[in-house]
Formats: C-alpha cells, structure tokens, sequence
C-alpha cells in the first residue's frame, strides 16, 4: 500500500516493518526516534541500514557520506537527551577515525602494497553481521515446534500420576513470555508489572485473616521487618479493603482497630 | 501459501455427505477432509476436547448430532489400533488402549513429566498477580481455565484459596504458596525474575504480522 | 543415509520379512501388529524415540535397516492424513503437518514466544559459529548480548554451555542443542538454512529480494 514510501529502500526491511519512511534529510519526529532507536539492534545494523538505503556498495563505502549521515543520526539522539549506548559513540569515533585516515592522499595510493584499506576492518564486520542478521530472519521463518506445528502426543493413562513434574523459574518465566506474546497479539489485554512486593503482603496479611477473626491492626505489623516493610504492608491492608477484601472497624476514637476478612460476614 | 487439504482424496465421499460442506478459503472441505482436521486436533491436544471446542474446527456450523455422528466414525476407523478414540467426562481422547502398555513400558520412561503450558500460564498469572480469581485468570490468558488446572496446582500444594472476593459469587482468591518458593528455591516473590526483563525479550509488535 | 521415506521400498518387502516374527504372551506379533505397537509408541511419546529405543518394542533382535524399513512402511501408511511421521535428530515422531496449524490455532490460542531479533540474531550466531563465547557474539553484533538472552534461549532448551574457552577468565563456550533441531524439525545442523554467499549481498537488489 506504501510502495511510494519505499522505492528508495528496497531492502530496509527491519524486521519486515518499515522503518523505511526515514526521509532523506534525516529529520525524525521526536517521538519515533526512541521507536527507531530500538529497532536497530546496534552500529553495525544502523550503519547497514544507511548503506542500503542508499544503495551503497559495502566493499566501497564512501565514508565521508556515511559518516556524515550517521553523525546526523547521533547528533539527533543527543539533542533529544537520549541515552545512547557507548556503541553508538564508539561506532562514531571509528568511523570518524577511517575518515581521516581516508583523507590522507598516500593511504589510497599504497594500498596495493598490501597496506589495508582503512575501511577493511569496517567493511569486514558489516558483512558478517549482515549475514548473521539474514540468517536469523530465515530462523525466524523456519516451522517451529509449538509455534508452527505441533506434536503429536496421545494419553498413555496409567503412567501420568506417579512422578511430579519438576518446575523452575525459568519455566516459569518462559509461561510469563507465552502470555506478552498473546497479550501483544490480542491488543486489549494489558498485562503491567505489578508492586509484587504489595501483592505478597497483600497475601500475607490474608493468611493472618485467614481464621476469620477480627485481628489487631497492629498485628498485621512485625516491628523487626524494617520501615519498607511495615509501609508495604500498610499498603497492603489499605489494597485490601480497597478491594472489599478485609473489613476494617474502629469502634471509638483513638481505639484499637481491627481487621477481619469479608468472607467471615458471608459466612455468618 | 499454507494448502489445504489435498483434494484428490476426497472424491466419491462427497456426495454422501453433502450435508457437512464446508466452505473454505479456496474451496471447500468435504466429509472426509474434516474428519482429517478433527483426527489431528484430537491427537495434538493435551487434553480431552469438548463438542464445543470442536465445533470450532469447522467453518460451518455443525450440530451436536452431526458432530458426535463423524466422532464415532472415527472411532470407528481406529478400531483394532494401540490407540483409540474415547469420550471422558470433559470431551473426546485419544488414549493408548492398556494392553499396549506391556509395550510402551520397555521404553525409557526416565523424562520427567511436564506440565501443559496452560498449568505453568496459570501458575504464573497466580504467582504475579495475587490474590487472583479464577475470572482473572481466564481474562489475562483470554482462554476458558479448566478446574482440572487449577485442582493440579493445589495437590501440588503450590497455590491456595485465601479468601473470597467481595462480588456477586464471591469467587475464590488465589495465592501462591510458601511451598513454590522452596520448591524454586526462592526466599521471596520479589526474586522471580522480573516482568520487563523479560518482555525486553519478546518480539516487538510486528510479530503479529507475520 | 538418512534418506527421507521412499515409498517404492516398501511394498514388497511384506512377504520378504515373514522374518520378523515376534512371540508375544498369546501368540505371534506379525510384522503388521509390530507396526501397531511401533504406532502407538510412536503417538503416545512426548519427545522423539531414536532407533535405538524402538528396537526395544519387539521381542526379537531387529537390525537399524528392518526398523527403518518398518518405520518408512508407517510412515507411508499416514500419508494424506493431518498428522506425519517425521525423523529429526533425536529420532522419529509424529506431527501435525504445519498447514493444519490454521485449524488448530482455533482451539488453542497459546504460543510460545516469537522472540525478538536480538534473541534470533544471538541464536543464529550461535548455531552457524558454535562453539562461540559471549564475547564472540558481541563482537559480530557490534552490542553487549545481556544475560537474559542467553538465559532465555537455554530455558527454551535451544542452547547450553559446552566448555569453556582456554583463555584469561575462562569464558563460555555456547553451542545449539538436538532439541532446537528437533524444534525445527531438522535431522541435523547442516539442514539449517545455506548461509547466503556474502558477496551476493554486496549486490542490493539480491538482498532485497529476500
């Protein structure tokens, strides 16, 4: 649909969305610099990325263009104050590095002499990590088990109870990482971080609930837990009742208070 | 790009079951053809499918009748197999008939088991988000949660009910247990890895597009 | 050797290998009930069984060639179904065929993870230079490689640590695993995509029509 959009970049696919609507003088609305930012995967990939884009040819880089457009591209992270990772700086003092050495007229001359073209180096490292970055594309679109495919696996009943399967925090983090992935597919289900340490609290406080007795407010508190803890766990009563999950009374000013669970009303 | 089902199969079938056409992208899905797609969804499930999960394989609507009609068909054709096709309390299997299991027993069975991705889902909405309902659950995974997960999760003794949410049904909260720590070997909810590392890792967006 | 399942081997072969008989508690196991046997070991194992496990279904000492032999005659039987016998490099399995994916996904819409490209650039590195240090993949992407990645891609089972690399501060050397191969439904390493030839990248247009 955006063909019009591409016809100078016919290989900036990165990542198969197009970053390709980069105008030529470089000028980048604030907000999608962060988004481009992130969608380069380093120097080597920026740099790629100018190259073909502009047609370049990789084993004879014009160095003062490239140079100057991807000094365009620093200068801008900078004056958006973003951090920019010490790569990028270091990428450009390379760079600057071979387009000086470049300048000298006897460089160029001897390079017959088995003396390196300065970009060699330079012009090496694109190259492999253009064909890492091809490469992993093509994993990407290989069938994956699960993902693509799936197994065939049928019920053998008799052996299934007996030896527990064995979990652990990576298992558990991978499940986290099938959740995002869904989440990201179907928009409307935002998943956030949550305070866990508030959470935790929240469930500690109602397992001392849990008799469904009202509980001295300050039993909630263990003094000895330090003063982030006792604000948590303040925090967390307050989540609680917010949540209709704990009743709080106060039967006269500057009484005790008391705490207890709503489920015992239900049961009463 | 992904093709369907190979055509030369289906001919003389067709007329018989005029009744179940089903239209599909390029063509249509006879008889047979859908008796193929329902063979392999029964195979590759981890658990026994209802009627009305399978009814979503078609394109067509299907009733329940028509549906049960081609399942025992299919058992059917399974007869005198290992395995065989049969209906459980929560929907239709595959299982492998008892007397294969002389066989199967001589082989390695030292993998550990494991559990479907939709018990660790669980176990993980439970473990980030508590106390949670069952209603949450199925809102963040987006899919229906069986009991039978949930059942599986309190045997192992590693989440439980804490109470009761004060809404209509008072539903159930869930936690996770002093158990699941030491069975990680954690001191504390606070050292599960944390949430944005690990969307640090996902594929932005554009994955969808593909 | 690991000839993919030719058809034309098998259909004579039946009479030939009245050898393969197998005393069982009631009888004798023909080669169509071992096929049987095969079948249903084949359907109910959760990972792939290499030759070496199968040969212990039957009662009689059978060689690599029968077994293939057997196993290629099965696999022919399930062509034109949903389902295929595939060998990958931990041994043979079944699977759905990946255009049955469109029907499945109705059923169950959970997935593992599309990973990001740092992720797939880190694993691509890894399987085409292994073994490679951390350093070594840095250095060919020009960024740090941070620790949940690798982390990530060992928790999948796709990577782990081989050795260590004899130079100051011992570094690790990370090599792919059978189960990235078996995830991928690859025999082995050299069934993974032909690098492209570098200098045909120095032609954009090439590039481009990747």
């Amino acid at each position: 649909m955006s063909d019009s959009q591409l016809q100078l970049i016919p290989f900036a696919r990165i990542h198969g969305e197009p970053v390709l609507e980069l105008p030529l003088d470089l000028y980048i609305p604030p907000d999608a610099l962060e988004l481009v930012l992130e969608t380069f995967q380093g120097p080597l990939d920026l740099l790629l990325y100018l190259i073909r884009k502009h047609n370049l040819d990789v084993l004879d880089i014009p160095m003062a263009e490239l140079t100057r457009q991807y000094m365009g591209y620093i200068e801008l992270m900078q004056s958006n104050r973003m951090e920019l990772a010490a790569e990028y700086l270091l990428m450009a003092a390379v760079l600057i590095e071979i387009k000086s050495r470049m300048l000298l007229p006897k460089v160029a001359k001897i390079s017959d002499d088995g003396i390196e073209d300065p970009r060699a180096e330079l012009m090496r490292r694109l190259m492999e990590y253009e064909q890492m970055k091809l490469a992993a594309q093509q994993l990407n679109e290989m069938p994956q088990a699960e993902r693509d495919f799936e197994i065939v696996q049928v019920l053998i009943e008799n052996t299934v109870a007996e030896r527990l399967p064995q979990v652990s925090v990576d298992d558990l983090k991978q499940a986290w990482l099938g959740l995002l992935t869904r989440a990201k597919l179907n928009k409307h289900h935002t998943i956030r971080r949550e305070q866990l340490s508030v959470r935790e609290q929240m469930t500690h406080v109602l397992r001392c609930l849990k008799s469904g007795e009202y509980v001295e407010f300050e039993a909630l508190f263990d003094l000895d837990d330090g003063l982030p803890k006792l604000v948590v766990t303040f925090i967390a009563v307050l989540e609680l009742a917010k949540e209709y999950l704990v009743e709080i009374q106060q039967n006269e000013t500057f009484g005790s208070i008391y705490v207890r669970t709503n489920r015992s009303i239900n049961d009463e | 790009m992904s093709e369907p089902i190979d055509p030369s199969m289906t001919s003389e079938v067709v007329t018989e079951s005029a009744a179940i056409r089903i239209d599909l992208f390029d063509g249509t899905m006879n008889r047979e053809q859908f008796k193929l797609v329902l063979e392999t969804a029964l195979l590759t499930s981890d658990e026994p499918l209802p009627i009305s999960e399978l009814k979503k394989l078609s394109d067509v609507s299907l009733d329940n009748a028509q549906l049960e009609e081609l399942l025992a068909d299919l058992a059917k054709d399974w007869q005198g197999r290992g395995v065989e096709l049969t209906r459980v309390a929560s929907g239709w299997r595959f299982r492998a008939k008892p007397h294969m299991q002389m066989y199967l027993d001589r082989l390695n069975p030292q993998k550990p088991p494991r559990y479907s991705r939709a018990v660790m889902e669980t176990l993980a909405i439970i473990a980030y988000h508590q106390p949670v309902t069952r209603g949450d659950i199925e809102e963040i995974r987006g899919v229906a949660v069986s009991a039978q997960i949930l059942k599986t999760l309190e045997a192992r003794g590693w989440i439980d009910v804490i109470g009761t949410r004060d809404v209509p049904g008072k539903p159930e909260l869930f936690a996770t247990t002093k158990q699941l720590l030491d069975d990680l070997n954690l001191r504390g909810l606070s050292e599960l890895p944390p949430l944005q590392e690990i969307s640090a890792l996902l594929e932005p967006e554009t994955a969808a597009s593909n």
